[in-house]
């Protein structure tokens, strides 16, 4: 479970038994391919996959330098790559003859989709969510609760991801018989980088080979937004064998030297350490503690990050850099006018970065993003971010409205 | 004199030891010392000093709050340390470190170990190192005669526990039930058979904890077990009435 | 352009020759089979078509009955059917050498499709919206402003989708040389039922070609819920020369004999009259005015019907239906918690009526719904419709904190 | 006598008929007669009797807003029947019903050329019915001997042109601009373009229409068309001043 210094396994004792089972079961599926097969039904299916790779013509000229293609995983079920690693989880847990699921959410699409998993397949479900996050995405934690799950709001620490983690720990630490933890991202301990990273392969070698279809090549460079690291995990594995740059697109937040922003590689701020069951660089103080990280958008606000990638960006097989979250809004802009696409801000970063790089490579380069999400369902967290004023009179106007049902 | 032999010692006297719990600089590193008068007065055995830790995971929520005010009273591990070295000069019972393995790692295993012995510490606990993850340390705590303190839990196959107690020094911490510190457990045939299971293993001292909160609790370990540990039930004491329910609170426990 | 006495043409004469030059540039296009391949590949790259079909397991071991299938329409580029048709516009309207388009839009979803069409066609675009429903439906009116969109509140009559259609029918009239009125929904004059229609079918051909590849036979009996009608035309075309029963289902609103709602032919209330351009039925009063139309779906509430589902209706050639405002209730929460699903409201209405009928079906019959649309950019008309108290504290707290910003 | 032959006669006298409009029951029955009485002072030549609609999709907002509210009023097509018969009783001009067609077809088209014979109108104006579907009403308005008012526009082509020629009686209303009712026109080269083209198809006499706004747009016509035709600038002249500020519309619009 090490990829070069990082990873491991970090846990009480009590789950030993239980990562072992899970290990076991982990390595089964991998060598069944008729397990793979199942699980590439299943998303197309049921979530619509193969999704599409999309030419950014109007973009690609107006920044007049690369050809820009978008990998479209805003289009999957739930309206993010997460629901890949979700569906293979739950088959995984159908395997493992368990009947119960919990999982840990930020900005709550990855609550979002193992909810959705959890009404497909029948499963009990728990959904930690940092009382911050629950208080602030109420939308999604509607779509939980309407799907049957239940969503605890955690009110330890930052009240935000890091905490909903140590939440789901505690839970699985007591339930483990009859529970399986969805973790969402390619984090914590293994194999659940290992294992988020294979579900989300999918994602890779469907875009190597379209592009080649397509384009009739391989793509010069790969942008990725990274917070756990999943989806850059999931379209970077396409590539790992070909002369292609992969860029990992970290939250810039506030920049570099702010200590407003989850940058654990861009900037020099991370160490390496050992929490949430995994060793990788984190954001944390010389006391070993974690610091409060920030971004604009909820899913890359995170303190560690995918070991795998942890290692690559070691060995300088991927190249990291980090958006802010004023260079965020404005590409964010720039691809709803110019292409129609609403990149969920998480994404948006790796917008950012190729939208940056572009104009200096050649008209014959090609450059390819992955779209993790979809946005639109996330009104609240981008009118906020763009500081729509309409939409703050018609929040108003709503409240006044809901005040007068009442009396 | 190694725990081991520390934990023998005091068996003779008592049927079963006690273990205490502090969480260092909650609510004060002031409170901790009244805190640890009281438990010397009720003649506890051994002290956990856990250093605070901002993602203590396997804690229950009390500890978890607990950790959380100390670090934003600014409690650093240097503080612990200290606070360790007045501890063991002051009181008579046995010190040990408990916390998170990443305030381990950042200081640098040796350095820790070097500052551990340094305090008075014996020995440490560190519930989210696996023994897997732990040859270095191990390796390096035998050599500066520190025990580290591993546990054994209701999910173990035998062939673990064999494991477990192959790397075990000074006493065993018997988990009694799945979860995090601080619920309530039941004492019944599950702890006896749990207790059994890893006395077939190991020949060293066994620990009981989590749960364990009151004066029957004890009377059921006893005979079971070697010594019984005593953490968050401590804690809600103190929460609830100072000093003086702390007080009550160890003198209804030990009473024989 | 008539389909037994529904249909025809009835515009301004300042029209003609735009409707013509329409009229003959869709027949070019109908009978030139590249622009069909170029919009069938440009609806697989842009927006990820095919869309997959589903069966709802859960779903129909719950009622015992029929097996429930289900066309993804929900998965596509902009979350609904919505797209295939304006798409397909911005094909014709770059035939047409036309640089601007319009169109009308009651709950936003084809707002929303439209201005994202024109961002990645790059035409100007302006959507005309009642002000009732610019009210109530800010967050698509967010979203096309944000794709470059001029959105124009229309203040005339009950200010809702028909006031929106008349509105830019009066921009029409005047612009006609540069601009295309992009009509959402299979009404309207010749030859937008029969054009919509047409570039709907895709989902029915996908959707015939997919039964039979998953269930190696057709399905007994399709339900669609039918506003204008596109998704409905659009799904049941796959079908006409097959024996299956296809179903449309109406808006009941709050019942027959209520007058609040708005079913065209599942109730008695409609006849056949003229307005916005075509012949068709029509809720109107005995002297030829429409009348106030409700559903708990802003997209159903429409007062006409595509003319060709009319004709088939009167020829038993479609059966139609009404699904209550309750029953869409009931059957939106049903489908969340057993599929992990979330059908647009308009689209619940087909589900409605699907789920009434299988109990009483055999195990080894089908049926097909075509899942027109997701309901999770939509919140607030989901939330309200649940009577979802949380959100409403949600909506207040937000308010609150918009409110104290300012200050 | 024919509404053609009515035209020619009343040109004897004057260079430029006028045509009038009012949309029935908005603000009010008494209100639109007061209007009428006014435009019978001016010499006004014809009247359009609007019958309101809930669907106006050809008008502009100010017909739009009058439409409504007439609705609202509650005004029905037989009130607006027996107020033609009011009108033609008590006016020398001529007049004419204006609609869409969907309240011709709602009441039967027979029946409603009936009751418009019945009333005194002479033909009607149905913006939103080309000349392919009003086959049998044209018929029936002819056996009838009423009028089906035909409108040429700046887009149609000289093959269009002659096309609506052919249904055209009475006269022909020539759309001076693309748009609904109500906005301002330049009058200029295009209009009088366009009333020649029209010209050139038919000999019925030409009335031209949509933003004749004033005593300039009149002398621009002279000469050009037939009869100047004037909707939104009255009512708005009528809105924000009531009678006596439609009473100096008139008058300085006919003033020669």
């Amino acid at each position: 479970g090490y990829y070069g210094q990082y990873g491991g396994v970090f846990l009480p004792e009590i789950l030993q038994a239980t990562v072992n089972e899970l290990l076991e079961c982990f390595r089964q599926c991998k060598s069944d391919p008729t397990f793979w097969a199942e699980f590439v039904e299943l998303m197309q299916n049921y979530s619509g996959r193969p999704t599409p790779i999309t030419h950014m013509a109007n973009l690609s000229a107006h920044l007049g330098g690369a050809q820009i293609y978008v990998k479209r995983e805003d289009l999957n079920h739930t309206g993010s790559h997460k629901i890949n690693n979700v569906i293979g989880q739950g088959l995984l847990c159908k395997r493992l003859g368990k009947s119960r699921v919990i999982a840990e959410t930020g900005a709550g699409q990855h609550g979002f989709a193992t909810a959705t998993m959890a009404a497909k397949f029948g499963l009990d479900c728990t959904i930690y969510m940092g009382a911050v996050d629950v208080a602030r995405q109420r939308p999604n934690v509607f779509w939980m609760e309407n799907m049957g799950a239940q969503v605890v709001a955690v009110q330890d620490g930052q009240k935000t991801l890091k905490d909903a983690i140590n939440e789901a720990m505690r839970d699985w630490v007591t339930n483990m018989a009859d529970t399986h933890y969805v973790l969402g991202t390619a984090c914590g301990p293994h194999p659940f980088p290992e294992m988020v990273s294979w579900f989300q392969s999918i994602v890779g070698q469907e875009a190597r080979a379209q592009m080649l279809e397509q384009t009739g090549r391989l793509p010069d460079r790969i942008y990725a937004c990274v917070g756990g690291g999943s989806n850059a995990m999931g379209i970077f594995q396409g590539f790992f064998d070909d002369d292609v740059e992969l860029i990992g697109c970290e939250a810039g937040g506030h920049g570099a030297g702010s200590s407003l922003h989850a940058a654990r590689l861009a900037y020099n701020d991370a160490s390496v350490g050992i929490a949430q069951g995994f060793k990788t660089y984190f954001l944390q103080n010389d006391q070993g503690n974690m610091n409060e990280t920030h971004s604009i958008a909820a899913g890359l606000d995170y303190i560690g990050i995918n070991p795998i990638l942890a290692y690559l960006w070691e060995q300088d097989k991927v190249r990291f850099l980090a958006a802010t979250d004023d260079e965020v809004r404005e590409a964010l802009k720039l691809t709803m006018r110019t292409e129609g696409l609403i990149p969920a801000l998480e994404t948006t970063h790796a917008f950012a970065k190729a939208i940056e790089e572009a104009p200096s490579m050649g008209k014959d380069e090609i450059i390819l993003i992955n779209q993790s999400g979809r946005a639109d369902k996330d009104i609240f967290t981008v009118a906020e971010a763009l500081d729509d004023n309409k939409w703050k009179e018609f929040i108003k106007t709503k409240a006044a409205q809901y005040q007068q049902e009442r009396q | 004199m190694g725990l081991q032999s520390y934990i023998e010692q005091r068996k003779a006297d008592k049927s079963l030891l006690v273990m205490a719990h502090v969480v260092c600089g909650y609510p004060s590193f002031e409170a901790n010392m009244a805190e640890l008068e009281i438990m010397a007065e009720a003649g506890v055995d051994l002290v956990e000093l856990q250093f605070p830790f901002s993602e203590p995971s396997a804690d229950g929520p009390l500890f978890v709050r607990a950790n959380e005010m100390s670090l934003q009273n600014g409690t650093t591990v240097n503080d612990c340390f200290e606070f360790m070295a007045a501890v063991t000069a002051r009181f008579p019972f046995k010190v040990l470190m408990m916390g998170y393995y990443n305030t381990v790692f950042k200081l640098g295993e040796e350095q820790f170990l070097r500052r551990l012995k340094a305090a008075g510490g014996v020995g440490y606990i560190l519930p989210d190192l696996p023994i897997e993850e732990a040859g270095s340390l191990h390796a390096l705590s035998a050599e500066l005669g520190l025990e580290p303190i591993i546990l054994m839990t209701p999910t173990n196959s035998d062939e673990r526990l064999a494991q477990l107690a192959a790397a075990a020094r000074g006493f065993v911490y018997v988990v009694a039930r799945k979860g995090v510190t601080g619920s309530k457990t039941q004492m019944g045939d599950d702890v006896a058979a749990l207790v059994a299971r890893c006395r077939a293993h190991t020949d060293l001292p066994l620990g009981v904890g989590f749960g364990i909160s009151d004066r029957s609790d004890m009377e059921y370990l006893r005979g079971h077990a070697d010594m019984a540990i005593v953490g968050t039930a401590a804690l809600r004491a103190w929460e609830q009435g100072g000093a003086e329910q702390l007080r009550q609170f160890f003198s209804d426990l030990v009473a024989a």
